[in-house]
């Protein structure tokens, strides 16, 4: 295969299929991982073909799977984590913050930490408690660690191997409710850098930012705008750790408006950073100030409220409008 | 039926000898005996009634005979309650699947296969005891009086948690595995605090037993000897993970190494369940501690609607548990005994399709959450970002009625 | 007493002690708080006076003093955890996060979550790792949480009071190296709301705002910057959920110019969403984009680098110049 | 001294006979005897010198004989060497208290007391075998071959961990409590994926026991049948909290509910301490899995230089302790048995004095690091952030140097 159209889930499959392939310090670890394929299905297939000693179920136990994770890489091995939901990386946050991220400062450069983190996260799949949560600033403020989103099947692929070749612990944050979404990946193409984000749609009265299960919701809003005339950029940021300031600032002083959207509530999302420093490097550019859709200060609620919660269409349109008003 | 009655809130401690009612002097013997038999390699099952819906005698069975004493009491009356409440909460269960298939649910974790090990337990209670349950509590929740209807909100979609934990005490579901543990030490030491003589139990899974959380409250209730019993039911399966995937040997055999005694119970043995955890509620009340009671039990379903268990075992397996089936046998032996006659099951089988009724009544009218409820309870207190954004969302959609008023 | 001169962590001792005597459900839990007194001697001397059933050293296992703590609360007591440095508030982070957090929301109100959770946190002790780091931003976007954090005695008393009275959960960060500043305490007063700033210089052409030990260091900022003709306003936010911007938007729209200052690293540090929330309200009264100073995006260093990572008088006053040159 | 040669590489597996060097067959029959001890609630002690310095032979102790055979190849030249090393790491410890109180170094935790346990159990290793250490193992880290002045780094404020782990097989010193024993289980894991026959041992304290990570640990390495030894040394106090604030029943049981053998070792009997850790890593090298080992110790000094043990525990406890002292039975043995003379002793004294000046010396010369290694080693492979503040700050501190240069 080349290029051929598939899911986020299946291109995520495919690359954790190829990265086994390629090195057998590759690991894959987590609950049901194995036989059951992951309660996604991303790892489907895999124990059958590599074996339980690379496609390992663990114990129901987050903090013992990232710590002995950290353990095998010492010893050489790359292990490829899955926690189940996003709800559920807690335990498993001391291990990741205190030792996950510290460990190749701490040895000053001695030891690597070649390890992902993959989570299935935000919400809109109608999930109980725990299991919709966009938990994205939690990592990217702790210094060692990398956070990265795709939103669409090619990045997944993508992304996915290069987090794996990553000398660097990377937070591999995966939009639960886009794996069915499909897109083209060319399994042969030489990819972008991980960390740099890309113009998904063009425009030239204001930009919208946004990762992971929101780009797909900021395309359509750019659309709609386009029919009331609005001309709307597009930037898929693709990494929260580092963000790609340099990228979003060419478009922003184009554009001179910025909305950023994502599902973490707003009070100290990414978005907090993003209208800071974009605000620092575009003062004298900005028409209106930077403008945030997110989610509230307040618990992700049960299912049925779920899309009045989520920034949808109109609360992105709206922001936008807001920001031309200005 | 009240296989336990409520006693009054007493001081704790004042006397030795306090017991619950029908729970026997006997509190010591058993805990000896458990701590003996966690120390075979073979696991030692407490059965009072076998699969075949024979009543284990003290003659049968030694070990049986110490925890024959917690259910001397029982009466033929007390046996069909206790299968009217395995019956009822399957029925109950069976008709949540059915809503969760049309829609009505997002999802449901079905306990078919853990009716005995969850009424057994349940009915072991006091009303001033406290539950702390997984998702997977139904049957306990019925014991202890909480409408089943209400368990359903967090299924639906309408809520987290449908429930006053403190009208029955009994807490909120808690969906995070293993963390449930700790409260209920938590709330045990508070128990002991308050000189009560009352106990609290603390349910969790064969797969929870792993999570840290779970040895920690192991520590805490040990070391300051809170009238806890955690109550594993070992339903063989965590998702897709056999137990061999969390554990080298029997659970009940971990409490030893943290200071009390473990048991491991036929979990599909509604009477055994009700004499071990009487055992260990009544150690509790004794101030003796922290008691675990693993209940061997197994998942006869998926793990919940979204999972397909074909993926991962066998048809077999699931076959030669069936032949346990908890409600099965004690309705062999009802019916062998005398205890029961046709009556009885028909007019349970009219109140099983009443109760399924309901339900399903009761959950198409559930009503969705009004939006701003989004807002609500966050804070006990108030906050002042959460007051800013609730007015900012309300000024937003009360944007579009006056657009959709023009 | 009425009006005292104290340290601040005789403050924090006499406001335990006050509480532990009012309200019998008061009880204080942690690693070595009981003979020992804690590491920091906040709880000396009251294990002997209140007892071990109120005053409880705990098994060493964050998780479990806050997840037993949540128990005790739903008993119907009001525990004040100790977590003895800020590092080691981790293994208790999924306890805070999914649980204490939510338990409010979860069971639609009907029951209470008053745990406070004390946690000495910031550097400039010269210690070794994990003793010296500022995670107030991992509390602060948690909805349900409140996290405050005093400056002075007399703070720390009366917040301390009111935390323990609050029928939520508060993170109340206490700023280690300033344990020993004395101030004067007036334990009869009426105090302020909890989470109010306050300005506590006033000023005209600048505005500097910080919260715990960064107070100090603005405070001695102005001073040096008044020498040179600049006349700083400094507001003490005390609260970092909620924050007041009300109170800050009315110092930011009389000076123009703000600079928040905090140990936390700066990338998605609290003066993120200071910077965007104070940026979106003050927009056109701005004269320069609000800058921050902070920690970097580093491991918090070994001690003999701590003088040179932590925000001080000459970095401060550099951003102060930086904001004035606009 | 080699109490252990190191074995090359090997695959590990390929024999169930393979054995380490001084390894006797044994390895299975302690293990019984391990379990059977861990039975009863009076805790067995493995003791093979006495606080009185004398031997324990088979026939006084019918336990300790089995341990016996695994230090059946020790010399009096090897009991020399373990008795140099644990003067030398006194010595060293010595020093390091000395140079935190002229305040050369930051913090100091010392090891006084626990040199035995230290020592014993770190010349069991071989050198392929990995270390994973607390904050207090000077004294593994001295068998490791790493220099004791790289230790202080850490303590002196330059660095967070001053030795390149592989080239000792020595692990960064860990702080946060119990973290260590998952990454030791998870490197075991690796061990064995390798083929390889070394060993893994996690150290940690009778307070880290208490932490949920250790009890992962423990499932983890039950589960996949890891080569781990996990080493406890229970010195009785966790900064003030004494061991009954961590668990009920001596620790070394708690490896049975888990489903692998716990044994309590005197941890002041150097000869038992290496006995015992041979016996440990052989079952781990035979692929029998995890062992637990708890040496029962005290910690003679304050938890750290910023400790102050009288306000919780009394001076008679430590003295009694002192009776006991590592150094002086061996002492006593050497002298008694003819083991070493006169002339050793001063010798010793004299290295021991070298070492201390060496280490006064390389302490005071150790530099303060550039003030731009805060920005070093965050990140393998470069973050553009670390970047662009590295550069912000080099410009700020560079407009300090041009303001001072006018
Ligand atoms: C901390 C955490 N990790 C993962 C999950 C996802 N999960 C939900 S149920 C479950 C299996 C639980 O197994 P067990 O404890 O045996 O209980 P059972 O479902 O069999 O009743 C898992 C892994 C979770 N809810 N919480
Ligand atoms: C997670 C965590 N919590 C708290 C601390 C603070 N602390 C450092 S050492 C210590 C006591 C450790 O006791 P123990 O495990 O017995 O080891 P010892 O110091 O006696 O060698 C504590 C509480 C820590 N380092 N990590
Ligand atoms: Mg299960
Ligand atoms: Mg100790």
């Amino acid at each position: 295969m080349a290029v051929e159209k598939m899911s986020i889930a299946k291109a995520l499959n495919e690359s954790l299929r190829k990265a086994l392939e390629q090195d057998p310090k590759v690991l894959i670890m987590g609950e049901d991982v194995g036989k059951l394929g992951g309660v996604f299905r991303i790892t489907d297939g895999l124990q059958k073909d590599f074996g339980e000693e690379r496609v390992i179920d663990t114990p129901l136990a987050e903090s013992g799977i990232v710590g002995t994770a950290i353990g095998l890489a010492l010893r050489g091995y790359r292990p490829v984590v899955e926690i189940q939901f996003d709800g559920f990386v807690f335990p498993a946050y001391d291990q990741i913050v205190t030792q996950l991220a510290k460990m190749h400062a701490r040895a000053l450069g001695k030891v690597k930490m070649p390890v992902v983190v993959r989570i299935p996260y935000a919400g809109g799949i109608g999930a109980v408690e725990h299991h919709s949560e966009s938990p994205e600033t939690l990592f990217a403020h702790v210094p060692g660690l990398k956070v990265v989103s795709p939103s669409n099947a090619s990045d997944a692929y993508w992304m996915l191997q290069q987090a794996i070749l990553s000398d660097d612990p990377v937070i591999f944050f995966e939009p639960k409710r886009r794996y069915w979404d499909k897109g083209e990946v060319d399994t042969e193409a030489i990819p972008g850098e991980l960390h740099k984000a890309r113009v998904t749609r063009e425009g030239s009265d204001i930009t919208l930012a946004a990762y992971g299960p929101m780009v797909k919701v900021c395309m359509e809003a750019a659309a709609a705008a386009a029919e009331e005339g609005k001309s709307v950029e597009v930037v898929d940021l693709r990494s929260m750790s580092p963000i790609d300031f340099d990228g979003l600032q060419v478009s922003v002083e184009k554009t001179r408006r910025l909305v950023v959207v994502h599902e973490a509530p707003v009070f100290l999302g990414t978005g907090a950073e993003i209208a800071a420093r974009i605000t620092e490097r575009c003062f004298y550019h900005l028409e209106a100030p930077v403008l945030r859709v997110g989610g509230f200060h307040a618990p992700y609620p049960p299912a049925r409220l779920e899309d009045e919660y989520l920034p949808g269409l109109d609360r992105v349109l709206d922001a936008v409008d807001r920001s031309l008003a200005y | 039926m009240t296989v336990e009655s409520t006693a009054a809130r007493k001081p704790r401690r004042s006397s030795g000898t306090k017991r619950a009612a029908g729970a026997a002097s006997a509190a010591k013997a058993p805990a000896a005996k458990a701590a003996a038999t966690a120390q075979n390699a073979e696991p030692q099952l407490v059965q009072l009634l076998t699969p075949e819906g024979e009543r284990v005698s003290a003659a049968d069975n030694p070990d049986a005979a110490e925890f024959l004493s917690f259910v001397e009491d029982i009466t033929t009356e007390d046996l069909r309650g206790l299968y009217r409440d395995m019956v009822l909460t399957r029925r109950f269960d069976g008709e949540a699947t059915a809503l969760q298939r049309q829609g009505e649910l997002g999802l449901w974790a079905s306990l078919l296969g853990q009716e005995a090990a969850q009424i057994g337990s349940g009915r072991a209670l006091r009303d001033d005891d406290y539950v702390f349950p997984t998702y997977r509590e139904h049957g306990v929740a019925w014991c202890r009086g909480v409408d089943p209807t209400n368990l359903l909100g967090m299924f639906r979609g309408v809520n987290h948690g449908g429930w006053d934990p403190n009208t029955n005490n009994f807490h909120l579901y808690t969906i995070v595995i293993g963390s449930q543990t700790l409260h209920a030490t938590g709330y045990a030491m508070g128990v002991a605090k308050d000189g009560a003589d009352s106990a609290v139990i603390a349910y969790f899974g064969d797969g929870a037993s792993s999570q840290g959380d779970v040895a920690e409250a192991f520590t805490f209730s040990a070391v300051y000897n809170s009238p806890v019993v955690f109550f594993c039911q070992n339903n063989q399966w965590a998702i897709s993970e056999p137990t061999e995937r969390q554990m080298r040997v029997p659970l009940y055999q971990r409490a030893q190494g943290f200071g009390f005694p473990g048991v491991r119970v036929d979990g599909n043995d509604v009477l055994a369940c009700l004499a071990v955890t009487r055992w260990a509620l009544a150690r509790a009340r004794a101030g003796e501690g922290p008691t675990l009671v693993e209940a061997f039990t197994y998942r006869m379903g998926a793990h919940t609607t979204s999972d397909d268990p074909t993926k991962y075992r066998r048809d077999e397996e699931t076959q030669a548990w069936e032949a346990k089936d908890p409600i099965l046998r004690l309705k062999t032996y009802l019916l062998a005994s005398g205890g029961a006659d046709e009556a009885f099951f028909e007019s349970l089988e009219a109140e099983s399709e009443a109760l399924g009724k309901r339900v399903r009544e009761v959950v198409r009218a559930m009503p969705d959450p009004d939006t701003m409820a989004i807002f609500e309870n966050v804070y006990a207190d108030g906050h002042a970002l959460v007051d800013e954004e609730r007015a900012q969302f309300a000024a937003y959609l009360a944007s579009f009625e006056a657009e959709e008023g023009h």
